[in-house]
């Protein structure tokens, strides 16, 4: 018996049941057990990766297939892992059995994605995946929600007239055949023959592509349903729509290479050491990071802020991907898992804040370090991640990105990223100071630390998040193995790219031994008193608990008037208007051409009428 | 024994007639009785289904002994046998659901003009001979204008009139048609005009095979001809909304496709097909967008089924292989669909006292049932993967492009994207919006259940269904099947 | 003024195009296929002199079928259309004496006309719709001459679903004789009439049917007149 | 494997040492600038000693010891992957992007401990020490780029070596350009005029300092002077040539050259610092950004594309 | 060359359709639809005609070669019906709209509409 079929199909049948039988309890349990299923058989089939694990079915006429290689195993696992933490949080935050059926549906999804073997079992995946996302949102803001649907169902017809181009010139549309046949148009091309695509064609396809899955990565400028669809959910849920849904996005760019990279090569050409159409996603992805870091650091939500921060930092993967070697690839890759697990871990962290708090505006935080020690702890590691300090998983991945971006000679990618990297500082000191630091509202005296479902799920991501970063070689060494040739040379501990080294597990000792250091020097002094928030320096005055100690709101004021010009532009706002137009549209064509007078009906008839004869005579 | 198979026209008619006499013998026996009629047709249906499906031939009905194309004959193959099966059990939960729809007086003639409506349908379907395609079509239509203004409101007689109007010129229209290729051929039946085709005179030819497709588009509701269809789905009587939509266009739509591709020897055929494509689009898009700002909910759903129709004459409009059959495939599913839809907002119209949208707030708190069977159904048409509408929908969208419509697919997909947005406007309506208290649900909601459960199974495993799917349409596109099929015996010199 | 302007022209591209058409279909002249075939066989296959009666109740009798239907349709709903709680004639004046007397004596003669049509429907020109037809002009004539006259719904009603199941049942009795939906048992099984052809018995089912139809014609004609003239009462 | 060690200590004092020197010089030629006598070099030190040896310390919880302890502790790090001359340990890891962060995350740790403190102060002064840092993060990765693209390596080690082949980085242009942006930059990270905005001391009383009183002050004092001498050291080791001296048949000599040699550079570039911000006024941040944002981004970003070319 | 025939069959359908075009009031409509049909019925008439034959009826002295086409005559029967019926709906329809509007030009009957 093939195992593939149950790794996707066994969250929704969970899902399912747990929808069924309403029972408190038994649903969680069911749920975690569907969630637990795909990460076990992963687990359980690594060894057998060599041989190729496929599966097909022959529905209705169409080939469905499954597959399951060192890539697709690489993003399965991502999404078993971090959905497993996910369901794990949703023990604690879900409420409606429902939520559980279309989590674990969307888990369904994305995992067909990752192992899709055919254009149409990953549109059908891609689907299903939308679909119980836009399902989870649906009930907390319809408007989010909508916005999320239309525009990633836009991207998901775009996809589909690809896919329905390409089938219709080559007949076929498992990934091998399809990239096969790419293959020998380009070579006809560089031949000088005229291909089976012609170059518009080429460039249409790639374009709907680009479309479909910049909507899902949420690449500028298609990123505005991500802001609301990720903060108006199931924050628990979040984790998984942010850590693993965006990362299909990704994933479709990766097949964009594997179907047609020779073809688009040929067409468009290099654009200095990077192909042209890579360089286009690289730079809408180095936008991205921009625009995303910078928005996320004026953000008032905390679910917001990470909204945006992960809009960023798909940023980060897209340029990866871009550039288009070997090396970039492996990096973006890297940074798709270190991204997952940070992310995953943050909106888990936003879960607990919101579950304990019920408060979701930085205005009503402050100083739940103290209350919540366990939960800050992880903020800390997720922080340092995602800013990316040495020694965590974030710095290992963003590292890669940086050498093999700057490595290939593109000045302008690298300072993009830079910036970016920078601003994750800004919004993540951010976010440290306004929730865990300070003085703490009244309120807020009586929170407790996480629940323990959602404690266990943080540790998880935690601890991977420290392993995989004081260890990165055991992640490379895996990416390695997806082009079967050391792209990453070095043992677990080390990456080593020629030109550039980094080496976990040293830089953890000496950071181990500096803080020895400072450790012996700080407890050489006097041993030291403890004061209230109150008990600071005033410039005289004296203070009580009624002074607001802490900057809560516009904290990065200056940030927004430096930034105000560009703040004006708003793609948002822009596709309002056109969809508030279309809507205008209908309502007046409708009311125009079924105006209720039979007569003017009867004209129609005449008109169709006439138009026969003229085609006739 | 085939020839027992005619006894689909007769039941129905000789029930029909039998009415009356059972009006006076005791009145409140007339709507069970419906039910038990329909059931029955089920049944009939049911047989020749299997006989079509296991001997793989078509059945042929000798009207008179005459072979054609002295006689008219009964033509039914593969689609006709899937189609009419479908028809029965649509009237039969139709008829069920009249038990508490149709309160208004007179119910004995509502029963007649039911099974007539039924009897209609059956025969455009069945039917071999052009002319006879004909008069069927007009008993569907007349028993259509009458049930439109059957609940005689001010609204019900206009929706009702502008039916009238649009319908005569329509069949008008299509009678010059069959005069032209009668005066050209001489013969009124479909297979040796099929036969003759390419010997016409391209003319006469071209203009007749316009007039016909014509007056056929006026039935099957393509853009702008089908102004009148909104009007009457709204109007008419909950369980009559449903046949409409479920087989009385569709009917329309396969005489149509029927006739284009027997005629396809004909000159001219090409830009016709065009000129078909081009308002099946226009239907698809005009249809959804007027569907979204619908206030009435039974309007809106009206709105959608036309789009869906619009998609089913593209695909038929293609003139490919691939095309017919994805027609076919949406046709079955759209009349399940379809029936789920309007029989649901048909009882919530009942239970709630109206259909506007304000009467769907908090539907899943009061009729959760129903609710969801909504929910399952407007999902399905949207066309999200596990649904049964998802696969014709692909196979549609697949086949346009293959024949090199660019324009045409992007048109739809951009259709059904504002189809998503009303349709998942309403789901939030009914399941976030407002709250109540539970109301017991009957039969109907077990009713709406299974079409519900019958979607799904159909959206996970399409298998069976496309493999039934896929010989009905080979049946109407294969041209020389069908001729060869009918035993033609020579005539004249 | 525009729209005339409009509708003129385009009715006149409309009917050069029909006209196109048409010019292709020379008039008069012998295009005969199907037809031929009739008029070559109508006398020993249906025994009906009249090739166009024999044509519509034999050879095409399922096009007359649902004709019938049509107009039962029709009866059905100008009935269920204009049903009201209680409806009656609200006319006003009556008809003068010789009105009144004359319509009397021509009832029954122009009912025994309508009979002679539809019976010797495969003889000569005419037939059962006709004949109803003419049957129901009696009625109309006794609705117009009398203030108050009124046919007993009841009774025309169940007539008339007795005889359209009767055309059914000889349809149905074909099937279950020749095998055959409609099937002209009295004729080609029986063999009833075949020594005169050209008289009045003959012509297998054709007179049979046409009576049925005649009878229908008749009731429903009568029946939507009646529909038509009354209004509703309100009490 | 204690020789390593050792050696690494002898660093680390060595460069507190300096630090403090430099400390020292800073604030007597910024004295005699304004005519003033100013300090003894050596008044830092004593100032250190007199914080940690104070009796009673005050605390603001966990965090704000932890801070201030992982900021000196990341500083050190910071050092030991900076070549210094032939003597530093990890320089084979000296990965610029790596030097780069780590020179940043000791003002993280900083930032914890002055935000854990609840002053309003020390709140405004991070975020203005975010803004600067946001401010100089692009043209210092425009600098970083050039530098990475034109010697086509990542390793600072590596990059010193090619500098005592084919002469100092500032003497190509396109790394003449990366170099001034860069030196501005500098400017912003020793947080002098005209970017000490965020330790403005007459206006928010030194921003994220303002809480720190008694060890915790001396550990930061250690900190700043080990932060001077490593950021210092970067700069002339990546664009005046570094030093690796060879020529003795000593190893002690050499060292001694080398650290020589480098102390030299790096007075040069303190001074250079001083200079500038003894004559500038203070920007007010969005100044700062803006500034930043315009010339500084523009040379660097014109270097890098040079480099690329 | 188009015979008369033919012409007035084709002006009598054009002449009701201009009548559906144009009149407001649908009695007036319901007239011309009924006009377009005795048009079709004349036109499928004269297609069946033979000139110099008689009709169909087959008694003494008329041999098949002699009588004109009876399938055309035969559709018309039917035509004709079919034509009654929908005329006799339409008026009925008529009845109704006429009670509850009070008004039989199309203008003014549009509730339905959008």
């Amino acid at each position: 018996m093939n195992e593939l079929p149950i790794i996707v199909i066994s969250p929704l049948v969970a899902g399912f049941l747990a929808w069924l039988l309403r029972i408190r309890g038994v649903r969680e349990i069911i749920g975690v057990a569907g969630s637990l299923i795909p990460l076990a058989l992963l687990i359980k089939l690594y060894p057998s990766l060599g041989e190729r694990l496929e599966f097909t079915i022959n529905v209705a006429g169409f080939k469905l297939g499954l597959m399951l290689s060192h890539l697709t195993w690489v993003f399965s696992m991502i999404a078993a892992v971090v959905g497993f933490t996910a369901i794990l949080g949703m023990i604690s935050t879900a409420r409606d059995n429902w939520e559980w059926l279309f989590a674990l549906m969307s888990l369904t999804g994305v995992l067909g994605v990752f192992m899709a073997y055919d254009l149409i079992t990953f549109f059908i995946a891609w689907e299903i995946m939308t679909f119980a996302s836009f399902m989870m949102v649906l009930k907390y803001n319809r408007h989010a929600s909508l916005k999320y649907f239309i525009l990633s169902i836009v991207g998901a017809y775009a996809m589909l007239i690809a896919i329905g181009l390409i089938y219709a010139k080559t007949g076929t549309l498992t990934f091998p055949e399809v990239s096969v046949a790419f293959t020998q148009d380009a070579m006809r091309r560089m031949m000088g023959g005229s291909g089976l695509f012609t170059k518009t064609e080429t460039m249409l396809i790639y374009g709907l592509f680009l479309l479909a899955f910049g909507v899902k990565a949420g690449m500028f400028p298609l990123h505005v349903w991500a802001p609301d669809a990720y903060s108006e959910t199931n924050q628990s849920y979040t984790a998984m729509f942010s850590g693993v849904l965006s990362k299909a996005g990704v994933y479709g760019f990766i097949l964009l290479y594997i179907l047609m990279y020779g073809k688009l090569v040929v067409e468009f050409g290099h654009f200095r050491s990077a192909p042209t159409f890579g360089y286009i996603i690289a730079f809408l992805g180095g936008l991205t990071i921009i625009v995303g870091g910078i928005l996320a650091a004026l953000q008032e939500d905390i679910r917001k802020l990470f909204a945006y921060s992960s809009i960023s930092q798909i940023g980060y993967i897209l340029v990866g991907l871009g550039v288009g070697t070997a090396l970039s690839i492996e990096a973006a890759i890297y940074h798709a898992i270190s991204h997952a697990l940070f992310k995953g871990l943050f909106f888990l962290i936003v879960a607990t804040l919101i579950y304990r708090t019920g408060k979701t505006e930085f205005k009503d935080f402050g100083g739940l370090a103290e209350k919540m020690p366990y939960t800050f702890a992880m903020a800390f590691i997720a922080i340092l991640s995602l800013a990316g300090i040495p020694p965590l998983v974030g710095f290992a991945s963003k590292w890669l990105i940086f050498e093999a971006v700057i490595h290939e000679n593109l000045p302008i990618l690298g300072g993009m990223v830079f910036f970016g990297s920078a601003i994750g500082f800004v919004y993540l000191i951010r976010f440290t100071y306004a929730v865990w630091f300070g003085q703490r509202p009244s309120d807020l005296e009586g929170t407790k630390d996480a629940p323990l479902p959602l404690a266990i799920a943080m540790g998880i991501l935690g601890a991977l998040n420290v392993v995989f970063g004081v260890a990165p070689g055991i992640v490379a060494q895996e990416l390695n193995k997806i082009f079967d040739k050391p792209v990453i040379a070095g043992n677990i501990w080390e990456l080593d790219l020629g030109f550039g080294r980094y080496n976990g597990l040293l830089l953890t000792i000496w950071m181990v031994i500096g803080v020895l250091i400072a450790a012996i020097v700080y407890f050489l002094g006097a041993n030291v008193r403890r004061v209230p928030v109150t008990d600071t320096y005033q410039s005289g005055n004296p203070i009580t608990m009624e002074y607001n100690l802490t900057i809560r709101r516009n904290f990065f004021l200056p940030l927004r008037e430096v930034m105000a010009f560009w703040l004006k532009i708003s793609f948002d706002r822009l596709y309002h208007d056109i969809w508030k137009s279309i809507e205008d549209f209908a309502e007046t064509a409708r009311n125009y051409v079924y105006n209720g007078n039979v007569q003017a009906y009867a004209w129609y008839l005449a008109i169709i009428l006439v138009i026969l004869a003229a085609m006739g005579v | 024994m085939n020839q027992v198979a005619s006894l689909l026209i007769a039941l129905p008619l000789i029930s029909a007639f039998f009415v009356p006499v059972l009006k006076q013998i005791n009145k409140s026996l007339i709507k069970p009785y419906l039910v038990l009629i329909t059931l029955i047709q089920t049944g009939i249906a049911g047989w020749v289904f299997k006989e079509v499906y296991t001997t793989g031939k078509p059945i042929i009905i000798y009207a008179g002994g005459w072979r054609p194309p002295i006689g008219i004959n009964l033509y039914i193959g593969h689609f006709a046998a899937l189609f009419v099966l479908i028809i029965a059990v649509v009237s039969f939960i139709m008829a069920i659901f009249s038990l508490k729809a149709v309160t208004t007086e007179p119910i004995d003639k509502y029963a007649m003009l039911f099974l007539l409506l039924m009897l209609g349908a059956t025969g455009m379907i069945a039917t071999g001979d052009i002319f006879n395609l004909f008069v069927f079509m007009e008993i569907t239509a007349i028993t259509a204008y009458a049930l439109t203004a059957y609940n005689k409101t001010g609204e019900a007689a206009e929706a009702s009139m502008k039916y009238i109007v649009l319908g005569g010129i329509g069949s008008s229209f299509f009678l010059v048609g069959v005069a032209l290729l009668y005066g050209a051929t001489g013969t009124l039946n479909m297979a040796q005009l099929a036969e003759l085709a390419n010997s016409i005179n391209p003319i006469v030819a071209q203009v007749g095979l316009a007039l016909i497709i014509f007056g056929l588009a006026v039935e099957a509701e393509l853009f702008p001809l089908n102004a009148w269809a909104p009007d009457a789905y709204q109007a008419a009587p909950h369980p009559i909304t449903a046949m409409f939509s479920a087989f009385v266009v569709k009917a329309g739509i396969y005489a149509l496709a029927r006739l284009l591709y027997l005629l396809q020897k004909a000159s001219g055929w090409s830009s016709i097909l065009r000129l078909l494509v081009i308002m099946a689009t226009l239907t698809v898009v005009f249809a959804e967008l007027s569907a979204l700002r619908q206030k009435d909910v039974k309007r809106m759903i009206a709105y959608s089924s036309i789009g869906q129709v619009g998609l089913i004459a593209l695909a038929f409009s293609l003139g490919t292989q691939a095309g017919v059959d994805a027609g076919v495939f949406h046709m079955v599913n759209h009349a399940i669909v379809k029936t789920l839809l309007f029989l649901a907002i048909g009882y919530v119209g009942i239970a709630m006292g109206g259909t506007t949208m304000e009467n769907f707030e908090g539907l899943g708190k009061k009729m959760p049932l129903t609710a969801l069977a909504i929910t399952v159904a407007g999902a399905a048409t949207v066309g999200v993967p596990l649904f049964n509408v998802f696969w014709s929908k692909l196979r549609i969208i697949l086949a346009t492009l293959q024949a090199g419509f660019f324009w045409a697919a992007v048109l739809v997909l951009f259709a059904s994207v504002v189809e998503a947005v009303y349709y998942f406007r309403l789901i939030h309506r009914m399941w976030f919006m407002g709250g109540g208290i539970r109301i017991k649900e009957g039969v109907i909601a077990g009713i709406l259940v299974i079409l519900a459960a019958i979607i799904i199974l159909i959206g996970v495993d399409p298998a069976p269904v496309w493999n039934i799917v896929v010989k009905a349409g080979s049946d109407i596109f294969n041209v020389a099947n069908y001729v060869k099929n009918v035993p033609l015996v020579g005539v004249g010199s | 003024m525009l729209k005339r302007a409009l509708a003129i022209v385009a009715i006149l591209i409309i009917g050069y195009w029909l006209a196109q058409g048409l010019s292709q279909v020379p008039f008069g002249q012998d295009k005969m296929l199907v037809s031929k075939y009739y008029l070559d066989h109508v006398k020993e296959q249906t025994g009906a002199v009249n090739a166009v009666t024999a044509v519509v109740v034999n050879y095409r009798g399922f096009d007359t079928l649902g004709e019938v239907t049509v107009l039962f349709i029709a009866s059905t709903g100008v009935g269920a259309l204009l049903w009201r709680k209680k409806r009656k004639r609200t006319a006003k004046t009556k008809g003068s004496v010789v009105l009144t007397t004359g319509s009397k004596l021509l009832f029954p003669f122009i009912m025994l006309f309508g009979m002679y049509i539809f019976i010797h429907g495969h003889l000569t020109p005419g037939g059962g719709f006709p004949g109803g037809a003419t049957i129901a002009t009696a009625f109309l004539l006794m609705y117009m001459a009398f203030t108050t006259y009124e046919i007993s719904h009841k009774g025309f009603e169940v007539t008339e679903g007795f005889a359209g199941m009767g055309y059914v049942l000889v349809g149905l009795i074909g099937l279950a004789i020749g095998g055959y939906f409609l099937f002209d048992w009295i004729w080609q099984t029986w063999h009833l009439g075949t020594s005169n052809i050209g008289r009045l018995f003959s012509g297998g089912f054709i007179p049979v049917i046409y009576t049925i139809i005649g009878i229908k014609v008749g009731t429903e004609l009568s029946g939507i007149i009646d529909n038509m003239l009354k209004e509703e009462v309100k009490e | 494997m204690l020789g390593v060690f050792l050696k690494a200590l002898l660093i680390i004092l060595y460069a507190t040492l300096v630090g403090f020197m430099f400390m020292g010089i800073i604030r007597k030629v910024t004295a005699r600038i304004q005519r003033r006598i100013g300090p003894p070099i050596y008044q830092p030190i004593i100032d250190t000693i007199k914080f940690l040896s104070k009796k009673e310390n005050i605390t603001h919880g966990v965090i704000y010891d932890f801070g201030i302890i992982f900021a000196l502790g990341a500083t050190i790090l910071a050092l030991m992957f900076i070549p210094l001359g032939g003597v530093s340990i990890l320089r084979a890891y000296g990965d610029l992007i790596l030097i780069t962060f780590l020179l940043e995350i000791p003002m993280l740790g900083i930032m914890f401990a002055a935000m854990s403190s609840g002053n309003p102060y020390a709140g405004i002064g991070a975020q203005r020490a975010l803004l600067t840092m946001l401010a100089i993060q692009v043209p210092l990765g425009f600098a970083i780029v050039a530098l990475a693209e034109y010697y086509g390596t990542f390793s600072t080690y590596e990059i010193v070596m090619a500098q005592q082949a084919h002469g100092w980085s500032i003497f190509h242009l396109p790394l003449l350009l990366a170099a001034i942006a860069y030196d501005i930059v500098l400017q912003a990270m020793f947080g002098k005029e005209p970017f000490d905005i965020m330790t403005a001391p007459g206006e928010i009383s030194l921003g994220p300092m303002v809480e720190f009183g008694g060890k915790h002050m001396g550990i930061l004092q250690i900190q700043h002077a080990i932060g001077l001498f490593a950021e210092t050291l970067f700069f002339s080791n990546i664009f005046l040539g570094g030093a690796v001296v060879t020529t003795f048949a000593n190893s002690i000599l050499n060292t001694l050259a080398t650290l020589g040699i480098l102390l030299i550079k790096q007075l040069a570039v303190l001074l250079l610092a001083i200079f500038i911000s003894t004559i500038f006024p203070r920007f007010t941040i969005d100044q700062a950004a803006r500034f930043y944002w315009k010339w500084p981004t523009i040379i660097a970003a014109l270097g890098a594309i040079l480099a690329s070319l | 060359m188009i015979s008369a025939y033919y012409f007035g069959a084709i002006a009598l359908i054009l002449i009701g359709l201009y009548a559906v075009l144009v009149k407001k009031n649908l009695l007036k409509i319901l007239v011309g639809l009924s006009i377009m049909e005795t048009g079709v019925n004349l036109l499928l008439i004269s297609i069946g005609y033979v000139s110099g034959k008689s009709a169909p009826i087959l008694s003494e002295g008329i041999t098949p070669s002699q009588a004109v086409d009876p399938i055309p005559q035969a559709l018309v029967l039917t035509a004709i019906v079919i034509g009654v019926a929908t005329t006799a709906m339409a008026l009925s329809v008529a009845i109704i709209l006429y009670e509850k509007y009070g008004t039989l030009n199309i203008e003014e009957i549009r509730r339905l509409r959008g």
